[in-house]
């Protein structure tokens, strides 16, 4: 039979090629090329609120937390190396230390939301420490029990308000406060976190995910950096960890409910794993999803779960990556 | 041989499950030297130089450097004192571009102390460097993902890498291996002017025509014994060197 | 005495829930999260069948154990074989398939802890009844298990040291590469593998689950444990996993004995966690200490 | 090959999710006027959402067809939006639970809540949630805990929205204690042997119990705590069998304890099992452990679950329940998500308007007939639980007696004696 072999070839825009380095700086249509995308995130996260009641206000905050956690496990299984299942683990320690702190010592949310943040994200770093040693999927195992493990504790011990949990904590004041403070920690997190990832540090973390022996060679311990990596990761989580509790002003076991750990993962799978930008989309694209499926019960965890597999196995690279090529590149076919 | 040496091995030995990878290894290696390692494949080379930087702890035996005793140091503090290696395997940093695999030894405590890290601008330092072990200036190359380049520019760049951290001994673990007659021969003046420079090199070889013609020392292992010592010629006459090979492979 | 008898017991069917899951690791390097969903799927078809469909036990759970053996190597046929060699995709599809099944069976009522809907999902033990063993009582159900469990991995051990198929296993378990080489396809082996491995996770379904009653929190939990055994005998490992399987079964045992049943699940956890921390590829792992990988 | 089949199945599964993801009600208003909206957060998976979920849509169904409510000078029809709020089942976080009773409030701004959520910890969280957005609720399954209505009667201003229709564990456990003294009074029984799930809840429970039952004259003779997944009794009950125990007091929700009362009977442990055993409520409880689990003893905590005339109102909801649904009502929850309508149609019709305060006001004063007894909320707003049904509702306490559950206490609801199994005759 005769056929045409032909493939796909993938070309740069020229306009990608011209914008690189400072020359982009040079033209208003590759300024525009360049900041578009960006704007048109920022744009988007922000107004959305306005065009939408004041439940789905409140899905938006429960995203807003996902897309966290998300960012949180992309960066670590991305740029570290380190496949962490457990976000649960974070917003469980988050959430604890900011309602404990509220509970107890009754200091207002401002305060106990910062301290809850980088004390919770101290601690579960801490946790987490005997574990950096392992690799793939003994870290990805330990880090999806050690959330268990704290629930099994504190049933056991029966402290915190046990099982019923603490209720009654400070909430928000205002619908918009709760909501613009976590976009904008959405936000601010992503940008920061893809800024680190090109600084010196971002580098060697990368480093240590492609040869981690290489870098202990070069003079670096790997071990020092990936406890820097996974504490920046925690204070994502525990950030939104105490958000949560202080959003619902409750605190409990669920905090450490398996749907934190693995919601997020099925948001960097269907965002694109590796580009930050990929989970934060997915999260804010899943969440609502799943809230519209409510009616069905059960059956909107197998729908996405069908999902997530549909993307693992038909479009691995994910949205982000997806839309990334097509902003960037053209295909055409060529003969050969 | 008046100052001390800078490395100084004496019986190193380690045993993987009951396999003895090395047996009692003891030799020494002065500033400003090139030691060659020779011997046929399985007999322990590329374990030793794991112990000798600290990838893998020995069972028994010290290794000094600069007179300081660094067995068992965990690999990164023993790098940071000046002794580092390439690895035989080529595993850059591939996701990063060519000159940002530098910037991860320029980061190293050792450089950040030393002038070159005060010198501000790492990326240029990184630039002089791949230009140093032979990458064009203002190609793209510098900028190409390590990932995708053929493996001569890996190995100038594991070169590179291992330049970076301003080291004194550099172990070089079969650089030769897998490339072109060409390719060696543009590598080795690199090398010797590495010994130029003053750093001492140990290099672990296969290709033992090319190795002699830099090497002013050999030490033979079989079956991780060291069963000779000596300059090259001393070493080849050598009974055991000859049956050693002969009994495994015909190269040299 | 209590101890002892209930201890093993409890080590054999630990043994048993994990064979499944380490085979199928060991092989095709695998980690297959969907075994506890298997494990109640078989459960609650054999019910349907003998419930609903009035068949005799027996081939009742001959067809489960068919369908679980086809489902696993569906599974691997459709989903896993694109995402060979990227574990964390294997990880998260293979939990999603267990969250679409158990999730899928809750729908039918398998509510589990605190009620359920509907019937009573549970199995009928082969033999009814109770023996005095040295003044511990102890039923044929246990009895029954402490046999087949024995068996099995005798028969197991035969199969893959005496076998054309289970010697190819184990090459490619020992050397994926060297075995393709020697013309064994490695995609196929590890569809056997986890045909053979759903099975088995069936097989301990229909033994096990007459002790207790069918409920999503079972998949959960046996996929809990069988990652507990599988890494404190170090994955892949077989004699790791069945005295890994002893190791909890006992100490969960004794736990209990002594500070109460909550303590169980922490002491489990506990295990796992500090066993890594000393011996990070489990007690017999095969692979090289991870450190040492240059 | 396989790959487009997937695909195109997993399309449609998708969009069949999405098309009929609108507007899930399973009960429309068939009269005009505009419909009372009434929230029904209820955990779907769980046997006590689903005993809810089906005695509110009864409910309502009678309701509409008598002609709805009447407000003011209108008839209404009541509309329910049934949600789902996924508590009880692992792995979802409580926030998830109030996320759905949210979007009832704000989304399909309903004008009040009767039903769920069922387990105690979201109750509570749930609790400063109507109270933020001063929204008019009905506990009326489940949610237990006595932590409830002392959260409530600490700040009576800030949670007088929420009543809670459904019964209190403190309740339960004296109901409990006059059931061993009746026991106790029968057959001079002395002994108590306790086995509990191994839960906080439980554990806090069983110890009350066995408090009040040492102060009420027993004597307390061994304990044994199952954790959730035991699947085998036998040490427990061999030491029960040795402590010479007459009664095997029960605290337990796992559906293993099935198993539990089969090893009960296969070893004919001399105790009468008596307690909170979930698996025992449910129906199927006789085949699940073919005749077994006869003699056992258990709670469906609301008369009414179980043929009887405690009220004129019994068995008409027995009846209409068990053909409407073709099977009986199970246990906690059936009768009062049922009655909670009925509570809400009676306050709304005696304030003549949909006003919370008003509301509040008229069911703080409510005095209802009702299935269970008559319907009064202490200062609490607590449902009152007790042993007269002209002046509050009662429990009710079972016994398997050959394949049907009769009930044996309290008193006014008992259809039948106390059976004692065989091998505990003296």
């Amino acid at each position: 039979m005769v056929k045409v072999t032909r493939r796909k070839k993938r070309l740069d825009r020229s306009i990608k090629v011209r914008c690189e380095g400072l020359y982009a700086l040079s033209s208003w249509s590759e300024m525009a090329y360049l900041l578009a995308p960006r704007l048109l995130l920022i744009l988007g996260l922000l107004l959305i609120p306005f065009f939408v009641d004041m439940y789905w206000q409140r899905v938006l905050c429960s995203a807003g937390i996902y897309a966290l956690l998300a960012l949180s496990f992309d960066f670590l299984a991305g740029y570290v190396g380190l496949v962490c299942l457990g976000g649960a683990l974070f917003i469980g320690t988050g959430g604890y230390f900011a309602g404990l702190l509220n509970h107890y010592s009754h200091l207002p949310l401002f305060v106990t939301i910062p301290i809850a943040t980088v004390a919770g994200a101290a601690f579960s770093t801490l946790v987490l420490i005997p574990c950096l040693r392992l690799r793939g999927i003994y870290f990805a195992i330990i880090s999806f029990m050690l959330p268990l493990f704290a629930v099994y504790i504190i049933i056991a011990l029966n402290v915190f308000g046990g099982t019923e949990g603490i209720s009654a904590l400070d909430t928000f004041p205002s619908i918009s406060l709760e909501l613009y403070l976590i976009l904008a920690a959405v936000l601010v997190a992503l940008f920061a976190i893809r800024r680190l990832v090109n600084e010196d540090m971002g580098i060697i973390l990368r480093g240590v995910k492609d040869n981690d022996q290489a870098v202990r060679a070069s003079g670096i311990s790997i071990t020092a950096y990936k406890i820097r990596a996974v504490f920046i990761a925690a204070l994502l989580g525990c950030f939104g960890g105490a958000y949560l509790s202080h959003l619902y002003g409750w605190l409990g076991i669920s905090l450490f409910a398996m749907d934190f750990s693995i919601l997020p993962i099925a948001a960097t799978v269907m965002g694109g794993m590796g580009s930050l930008v990929g989970p934060v989309l997915g999260a804010f694209i899943l969440t609502p999803m799943s809230e519209a499926l409510r009616g069905f019960g059960q059956l909107r965890v197998v729908l996405y779960c069908f999902i997530l597999i549909a993307f693992m196995v038909y479009k691995p690279e994910g949205i982000m990556n997806y839309l990334e090529r097509k902003y960037h590149q053209f295909e055409k076919w060529e003969e050969v | 041989m008046a100052e001390s040496p800078i490395l100084q091995v004496t019986q190193l030995s380690k045993t993987f499950g009951g396999v003895q990878a090395i047996m009692n290894v003891s030799f020494e290696l002065a500033r400003g030297q090139i030691l060659g390692i020779i011997g046929p494949n399985g007999s322990g080379k590329t374990t030793l130089v794991n112990l000798i930087s600290g990838f893998v702890k020995p069972d028994k035996g010290s290794v000094l450097f600069k007179g300081r005793n660094i067995t068992g140091l965990q690999p990164h503090k023993i790098a940071n004192l000046g002794l580092t290696r390439t690895f035989q395997v080529m595993r850059p940093y591939h996701s990063l571009s060519a000159f940002k695999n530098l910037i991860v030894p320029l980061n190293s405590p050792r450089v950040k102390r030393s002038a070159a890290g005060r010198l501000g601008d790492m990326d240029a330092v990184a630039i002089d460097i791949l230009e140093e072990v032979g990458f064009e200036r203002d190609a793209r190359v510098p900028y190409k993902a390590a990932g995708s380049l053929p493996l001569g520019y890996l190995k100038r760049l594991e070169l590179g890498r291992c330049m970076a951290l301003q080291p004194e001994l550099i172990i070089c673990d079969e650089v030769f291996s897998g490339l072109s007659m060409s390719e060696i021969t543009s590598l080795i003046p690199l090398i010797e002017r590495l010994r130029m420079e003053g750093i001492t090199i140990m290099m672990i070889e296969h290709r033992l025509r090319e190795l002699f013609r830099l090497t002013d020392r050999v030490v033979v292992l079989t079956f991780g014994q060291k069963i000779a010592e000596g300059s090259p010629d001393e070493v080849m006459s050598n009974q055991m060197v000859k049956e050693a090979y002969l009994g495994t492979e015909t190269k040299g | 005495m209590e101890i002892l008898v209930y201890g093993t017991v409890n080590s054999i069917i630990f043994a048993l829930i994990a064979l499944g899951f380490t085979l199928v690791y060991g092989v095709s390097r695998v980690p297959n999260f969907a075994h506890g969903s298997i494990y109640v799927l078989v459960g609650f078809l054999t019910w349907t069948f003998v419930n609903n469909l009035s068949m005799p036990y027996a081939l009742a759970v001959l067809i489960a154990l068919a369908v679980a053996s086809f489902l696993g190597f569906l599974i691997y046929r459709i989903i896993l074989i694109r995402l060979r060699g990227m574990a964390t995709s294997e990880i998260i599809s293979s939990f999603a398939v267990s969250l679409i099944i158990l999730e899928g069976l809750r729908m039918q009522g398998i509510a589990g802890f605190k009620g359920f809907i509907g019937p009573f999902y549970v199995l009928k033990p082969f033999v009814d009844g109770k023996i005095n063993l040295f003044g511990v009582f102890i039923d044929y159900q246990r009895l029954i298990i402490i046999g087949v469990g024995v068996g099995l991995v005798v028969l197991l051990s035969w199969f893959t040291h005496h076998t054309k198929t289970g010697l190819s296993l184990r090459a490619i378990a020992q050397d994926e590469q060297a075995a393709m080489m020697l013309g064994v396809n490695s995609d196929r082996m590890a569809m056997i593998a986890m045909s053979i491995g759903s099975a088995l996770a069936g097989l301990a379904a229909v033994l096990i689950l007459p002790l207790g009653s069918i409920t999503a929190e079972v998949g959960y939990r046996v996929l809990i444990y069988a990652l507990a055994v599988c890494i404190i005998g170090g994955l892949g490992s077989w004699g790791g996993a069945i005295l890994a399987s002893f190791v909890i079964g006992f100490a969960m045992k004794i736990s209990t004995a002594l500070f109460g049943a909550l303590w169980e699940s922490v002491v489990l956890v506990g295990t796992i966690i500090l066993i890594l921390l000393f011996k990070p590829s489990g007690l017999l792992g095969k692979q090289k200490e991870l450190e040492e990988r240059v | 090959m396989s790959k487009k089949l997937c695909f195109t199945v997993f399309i449609l599964v998708l969009c069949a999710a999405l098309i009929s993801s609108f507007g899930v009600s399973p009960v429309h208003a068939q009269k005009t006027g505009k419909p009372i909206l009434i929230g029904a957060p209820v955990p779907r998976a769980s046997a006590y959402g689903q005993n809810g979920e089906r005695g509110m849509i009864l409910a309502a169904e009678e309701i509409n067809a008598a002609g709805g409510v009447k407000v003011g000078n209108e008839m209404r029809p009541i509309k329910l939006e049934i949600i789902d709020t996924r508590d009880e089942e692992p792995g979802v976080p409580t926030s998830e639970v109030l996320l759905a009773i949210e979007k009832l409030i704000l989304q399909k701004k309903v004008d009040m809540i009767a039903g769920g959520p069922c387990m105690s910890e979201c109750g509570l969280a749930a609790l400063d949630l109507y109270a933020k957005y001063k929204m008019l609720d009905i506990v009326s399954i489940g949610c237990y805990t006595p932590g409830w209505d002392q959260k409530v009667g600490s700040d009576l201003e800030k949670y007088r929205f929420s009543f809670r229709e459904s019964g209190s564990v403190k309740w339960y456990v004296k109901e409990a204690i006059d059931l061993l003294r009746k026991i106790k009074e029968e057959h001079g029984f002395s002994k108590i042997f306790v086995s509990i799930d191994d839960s906080a809840m439980c554990r806090a429970a069983a110890k009350i119990v066995s408090d009040l039952a040492v102060k009420d004259g027993w004597e307390i003779v061994g304990e044994a705590k199952h954790p959730i997944s035991a699947t085998d009794y036998s040490a427990a009950l061999n030491d029960c069998k040795r402590s010479g125990a007459e009664i095997l007091f029960i605290w337990a929700y796992s559906p293993e304890t099935s198993i539990l009362l089969k090893q009960w009977a296969d070893m004919e442990v001399p105790a009468l099992p008596i307690g909170f055993i979930g698996a025992a409520e449910d129906p199927g409880f006789w085949k699940a452990t073919d005749g077994k689990g006869a003699y056992t003893i258990v709670t469906l905590s609301e008369a009414g679950n179980v043929p009887g005339n405690v009220t004129p109102l019994h068995m008409k909801f027995y009846n209409s329940f068990s053909q409407r649904w073709g099977v009986p009502p199970r246990s906690t929850g059936c009768v009062s998500a049922y009655e909670a309508l009925f509570v809400l149609k009676d306050a709304i019709e005696r304030t003549g308007s949909l006003d919370k305060e008003k509301l509040i006001e008229a069911l703080r004063t409510t005095n209802l007939p009702a299935v269970r007894g008559t319907i009064r909320f202490d200062k609490n707003h607590q449902i009152v639980y007790g042993y007269d049904p002209n002046t509050s509702v009662l429990g009710c306490w079972v016994q398997w007696q050959d394949g049907e559950r009769v009930a044996v206490f309290p008193e006014l609801a008992a259809t039948g004696k106390i059976r004692i199994p065989p091998w505990l005759k003296k």
